[in-house]
């Protein structure tokens, strides 16, 4: 039992939060006048429903994760899904969403701890009187402003229990997934969307293919890396390492899990708008295009490269599409939207197979090449197909706009990628060298399930366990 | 009295198990398994990295019997379970010693069949 | 083929109703002057999506219940979630509706059957005139408030199953099912929403902490007392009985049906405004943060007492948070949500340890622990968590409103507890005397897929039955 | 690799698609004078609410296909499913929305492709100038009708998965995808919904009982027949075939894929209305209890004519309540829709014995007797129980109308069945000439996920494959 | 020493389980199987097609013994499995001529126990 | 001819199917089993219930050999599953009276290899 002392931690964290923010004065904001009632009820229903589709999508992610990867590790992974959106959602409570969006420097929020700072919301624009500023232009309540931007946090945390599968210890994800959700998230969060120094330089990250996807995409990549590869994963002939597949043991739930993200995904982009405005009807047809797109071309490419159409690739394809448009969807044609999600698609199965066979990098899932390649690829795609037409956001370089936003797209991409790839290895071997981030190499074998847990996602059938 | 362990192919089992009535044999047990032979086994692949599966999917049936009955099941089991192709399988024959029913105790002969 | 004559009483209630109501002047209310269109519109928007995320729910109740017990039981479990929903469906529009909202005593509603009573909906407030005077409140059309309401009530129905799952003559169940959605569940609707004499006294119960979680929880409990444990749930050693575990056999399909209900409680709490109001940002992060804050706290207490976090607590324990917090959460300040829900996962698993080891019943998914214990907890906590700020109905013990309000909400507790351990075991009593309730010792061995529906869940898969 | 050319043939299509658009004039429409911005937006709201839940019931369909069939063929569904609508997604924006909904002629439309169409939505009625003026109704943007309407064609092209499982080439079946939802859906939608020949007589589908079900239905039929049953299915006994069994091998996925479609089914019907007007509340109460009543049917008339309440059927049972309610839900009493759903639980089973036991046509998962079947009952019965007190489309039969409506409902669903039959076969017939439609026997044997996916559903599960 | 391969009940395996440890058996594997003996199968039925189902789900011992075990080994099988209905199933002994404790290398007697 | 029984480790079938190729032996049948043996079990819980998990997941191996195969056959197994610990498993030999090559209707040494 001394090794579950972390745990206290959390206690504290969690019994110092609600004490704190018990004091604050909280209360409901009176409505100041001039507020017109029938678009704020409209946007916080809208706000509200594409937030609940984008917290389904941790069920997408739960799935997806769960089915491409082994019958022995199945409820650890649920339960790390089911547990980095809990304690998430307490953390950018406390201190994410202050972080993100609140009054602060550059840098970072540093007011507005459990949402308890001043606010007059619903009151938007030049009526708006509070510490979230950021978000002044969103004429909902504050909480709906926090709900919808927890989902979002919650999906960058998630994607990292993809790359860790079957090797991680449980309270060692646990102490990671605070950090992310209450902080590194949350910063990269202010410099793009929280009136940090990259939104100031004009980045166009519409829903976020570099603040959600990429982030969860690179800290899933260094959270891979210091783990090592699982056992058996790479075997090692003389000189060269050979890559060895793992099947997943259940693609029905996985491929259950790519369609939820995929309708998920209706919220995560037309919701971002965080207003009932007719543009929704563009985003939504360019996200489900480009999903379209990358399925495609994810399958084609596979069919190509391995003689047969893969399953487990095409899928990966569609989230592909769907990561790449992410970034854009509000500001490119249909047609681009098709030629981002169809490159999209391309990307990530070379991807895949770059970090697996090349770099020897084991992600189960492909966490790394869906999130974090097809993150860099859509933020970069928009400084190309952007089109001054939609959502007013000027001409990307294909359209006549020069090379000016493609410049400051790829410098929001390498800062990301600078931030992330830092804080992951810190935290990472901060988390090794206090609690272990690994289980012991028996564990490994015999299934997290059973010795994390101490129980069998599948009792009574009988299953292989060779691997 | 013999005990006889064949491996054949999953989807025989009803052809054989056809045959095996026809032989007048009607008891048997049957566990899937997987077997590995003269037979190559086929490439899947996952995520772009091959997998040779050389353990293919067989089922193994154990059939205890009486002496007078182990050629004609031996021939029941062939015919059911003939292709021709590589992979159709093996029949072993083991001696063996005591048989008894739990229901009600007989032993020998009579608890066999 | 003689057992089967219950299903003829089924059909002619059917019958009946179809042409009873046949009879009845059916049609469409033309619109009264005065009503504020755009206010219909998206309320009624508002009331049929959140409607059918808590139809939602009957999928996630399907899957935990499912998943919670074994394969061979599973088809069976299947069906009776579709069919209650399906029964209660007609039931509840048949009577049901009527009963809970109709004109009649402080008891119940005695006019309004099949729908078809007067009304002028969405005119609502004083310009409403009609029999259902209990929903004027709302402005939506009729059939919107019916079909809103039914989605509860098929909720408070499908709990019992879980409680009675593996070992109920499917039957017997669909009887139970009719009763439940018809009058049981009705009545009590009436008392506290319907106008009735708790409502009177001032009880508040949200979205129905207490109308329809602890509804379905004692009824629950009721139904697992009555069958008895599973063979083999306890076996007795001298005069000692020690229980034995019998795993879920797909921890997955639970997981996700869990999400599911995370999921679906964004229809069934801010939803129960029944109006496109700003309220229900509030209402949707209260909902939320108690779910997270139960899954803590099932996960840490499941980790001190076992050594280990269980994942079916924990799961459990998300579950809990949502009955914690179904009560108040228009009520309740964030952080009394934080502290309803994180105890809520508390009470979920000395719950389920206390019925399992001391009293011995047999609830193989938690029903009982999860929908009455913390459904009974939600609707006290009101009274101890309740700000004036929010929701404006005055405030708690806790926030210097003194033991009167928590009198009320004990009353009800108490009033409800009584009525349904009443009906349930008379209702159960009677079905076992009448066509038996529980099926044979072999047939429960066996399993209830092949037993009562003839075939297997998972045709193929080679599974352990030994238990 | 050199069967693989058919592939070709899609990369063309795509590439000419999108460089032939790209050149169209492609632009965001200023909003034209006078429009009620309000409405727009709560409009487009719902419109794309209820097309992301219809977007869902791909996942439905997905599952129940997967889980009424065998493991062996798990992948090979998914990925069919998963494929046709991305292909769809593009055939349908390429030229699919322009036949069915601009300009042109009484048999299809000949302008609007690659929605590059002149069109000023949202603005509607008189103030609509441009070529897709069939939609001129609906006050929503091109692009929120295009999405829509998407997810409807996909529907219908899915269908037909199910009937062809087990035993079609995966590249064949991806080329019969392009075909329904480019051309074969479209003209039929065209004719009802479209402005044709069909919509001119009065013809009432509401939400597509005939256009889209019928449809799919049909096309499934073809499929079935042309393709030739599963190996083993039928056995040849003399003279006489008998039928056998192949169970599903997963039925809680089934019933999971039935919920999802109940679910969707929220978005199928309420969503046609495509604006957000106090009707919907009729609507989703009829399709709601039609699906409960279709339910209750097939459960009743299974456990009559097996002596058990078959799970599969009953499944099935719901899905055909929700078909046959498809066409009439806003023009019947929700009497009349319990009757509706009824039979339509009664004619599913029949359906399915009629199909297999007497005409041996195999259909896995029942997609004729659901889709077709019901389909035509729910387009007839829309002439039988219309009330003009709902929907103001006048009296059916039953209601005094006389034979005139049920005439014209009758010569609907004849024109389809005709249409369908003679494409389908036309198109599968083709198919089988130029790129063979069915695989090998061995890889049937082997099953389709190893041998045109190379690939297991469930690694690691031990599975009998014995059949 | 014998090997014995017992056909069981599934759910009769704790009992038989609990016969063996009081008759000092602890050792044993057990495989999932699939019978077809004088029990009749069920019928199922799927889509109302009947399906005849006369494989039957069996549990497989194997208990390798020394000579003075083979009866008691019998004998307890036989007392936790049987119930008198058809379906209980059968008990075979087959010589063994080796056996080996991988861990170890132990051969014989010794290595059985 | 023998027909060698080996219950193994899951995990070690890699290894020992290695072991096996360098020893000449390519044909083996394999089986999931659950073992109770030396090895103590493991306790799982469920929902605050413990579970004395005793049956292991084991495999079973079946490998028929002629004679001379017998001794590198054990000895493969044993260098390929051996870990030192208890739970490494038991290997046995059964007499094999007969052989069949189903294909081909072979018998005896030549139908086994
Ligand atoms: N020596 C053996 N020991 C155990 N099992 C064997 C042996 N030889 C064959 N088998 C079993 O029989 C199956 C078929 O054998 P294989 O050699 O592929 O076919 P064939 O006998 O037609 O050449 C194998 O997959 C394996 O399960
Ligand atoms: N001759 C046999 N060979 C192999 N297995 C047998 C044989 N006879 C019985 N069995 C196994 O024993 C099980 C029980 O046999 P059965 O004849 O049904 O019961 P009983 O012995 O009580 O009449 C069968 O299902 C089968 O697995
Ligand atoms: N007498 C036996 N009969 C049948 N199986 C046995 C016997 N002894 C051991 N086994 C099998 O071998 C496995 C390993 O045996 P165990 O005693 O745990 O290891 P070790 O031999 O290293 O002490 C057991 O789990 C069981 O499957």
């Amino acid at each position: 039992m001394t090794r579950r002392f972390p745990l206290a931690l959390i206690i504290v964290l969690i019994v110092l939060a609600t004490s704190m923010s018990a004091l604050a004065a909280e209360g409901d904001s009176p409505s100041p006048p001039g507020i017109d009632q029938s678009k704020v009820a409209m946007d916080t229903v809208w706000v509200l429903v594409t937030a609940v589709l984008v917290m389904f999508m941790q069920a997408g992610f739960a799935l997806v994760e769960t089915g491409f990867t082994r019958a022995k590790n199945a409820c650890n992974i649920l339960m790390k899904n089911l547990m980095d959106f809990s304690v998430g959602s307490i953390a950018y409570w406390a201190v994410g969403f202050g972080i993100m969006f609140a009054i602060g420097n550059q840098f970072m929020g540093t007011t507005g701890w459990f949402l308890a700072g001043a606010d007059n919301s619903p009151a938007s624009g030049d009526a708006y009187v509070g510490v979230y500023n950021a978000l002044s232009w969103a004429s909902v309540p504050l909480e709906a402003k926090y709900f919808f931007q927890l989902v979002f946090c919650a999906t960058a945390a998630t994607i990292v229990a993809g790359s860790m599968a079957g090797r991680t210890k449980f309270v060692s994800y646990l102490a990671y997934s605070v950090v992310i959700s209450g902080f590194i998230y949350p910063v990269v969060g202010h410099w793009i969307w929280g009136g940090g120094w990259l939104a100031k330089l004009g980045v166009l990250d519409f829903a976020g293919s570099t603040v959600v996807h990429s982030v969860g995409g690179w800290l899933a990549l260094t959270g891979a890396i210091v783990l090592g590869p699982r056992l058996g994963k790479y075997h090692a002939n003389g000189r060269k390492k050979t890559s060895r597949a793992i099947p997943g043991h259940n693609i029905p739930l996985a491929a259950l899990g790519v369609f939820i993200l995929w309708f998920g995904w209706f919220g995560f982009n037309p919701g971002s708008t965080m207003a009932a405005v007719p543009d929704i009807a563009h985003i939504a047809a360019t996200t489900n295009i480009a999903a379209a797109a990358g399925a495609i071309g994810a399958m084609l490419i596979s069919w190509l490269l391995f003689g047969k159409p893969d399953a487990s690739m095409t899928l990966n394809g569609a989230l592909a599409g769907l990561v790449g448009i992410t970034a854009g969807c509000a500001f490119v044609s249909l047609t681009s939207a098709i030629i981002i999600g169809f490159v999209a698609g391309l990307i990530v199965v070379l991807a895949v197979l770059f970090l697996d066979r090349v770099l020897h990098i084991d992600d189960p899932v492909g966490a790394v090449a869906v999130h974090a390649f097809c993150g860099v690829w859509g933020t970069l795609a928009v400084g190309l197909f952007a089109q001054e037409a939609f959502g007013g956001a000027g001409n990307g370089l294909f359209f006549g706009g020069g090379f000016k936003q493609l410049g400051i797209q790829a410098l929001a991409v390498v800062s990301v990628l600078v931030w992330c790839l830092a804080c992951g290895f810190i935290l990472f071997y901060t988390i090794k060298a206090l609690m272990g981030l690994r289980v012991s190499k028996e564990d490994e074998l015999k299934g997290l399930d059973i010795t994390e847990h101490g129980m069998e996602a599948y009792s009574g059938f009988q299953i292989f366990t060779t691997q | 009295m013999k005990i006889i362990v064949a491996y054949i192919q999953p989807e025989k089992l009803n052809d054989v198990k056809q045959a095996l009535y026809e032989a007048k044999v009607f008891r048997m047990s049957v566990t899937n398994a997987l077997g590995c032979g003269q037979q190559k086994g086929y490439h899947e692949s996952y995520r772009g990295v091959d997998i040779e599966v050389n353990l293919l999917k067989k089922l193994r049936m154990e059939i205890a019997v009486n002496e007078e009955f182990v050629q004609p099941t031996i021939e029941a089991i062939v015919q059911g379970a003939r292709t021709g192709q590589i992979g159709d399988g093996k029949i072993f024959v083991l001696p063996l010693e005591r048989c008894v029913r739990i229901r009600t105790g007989q032993e020998g002969n009579e608890a066999v069949g």
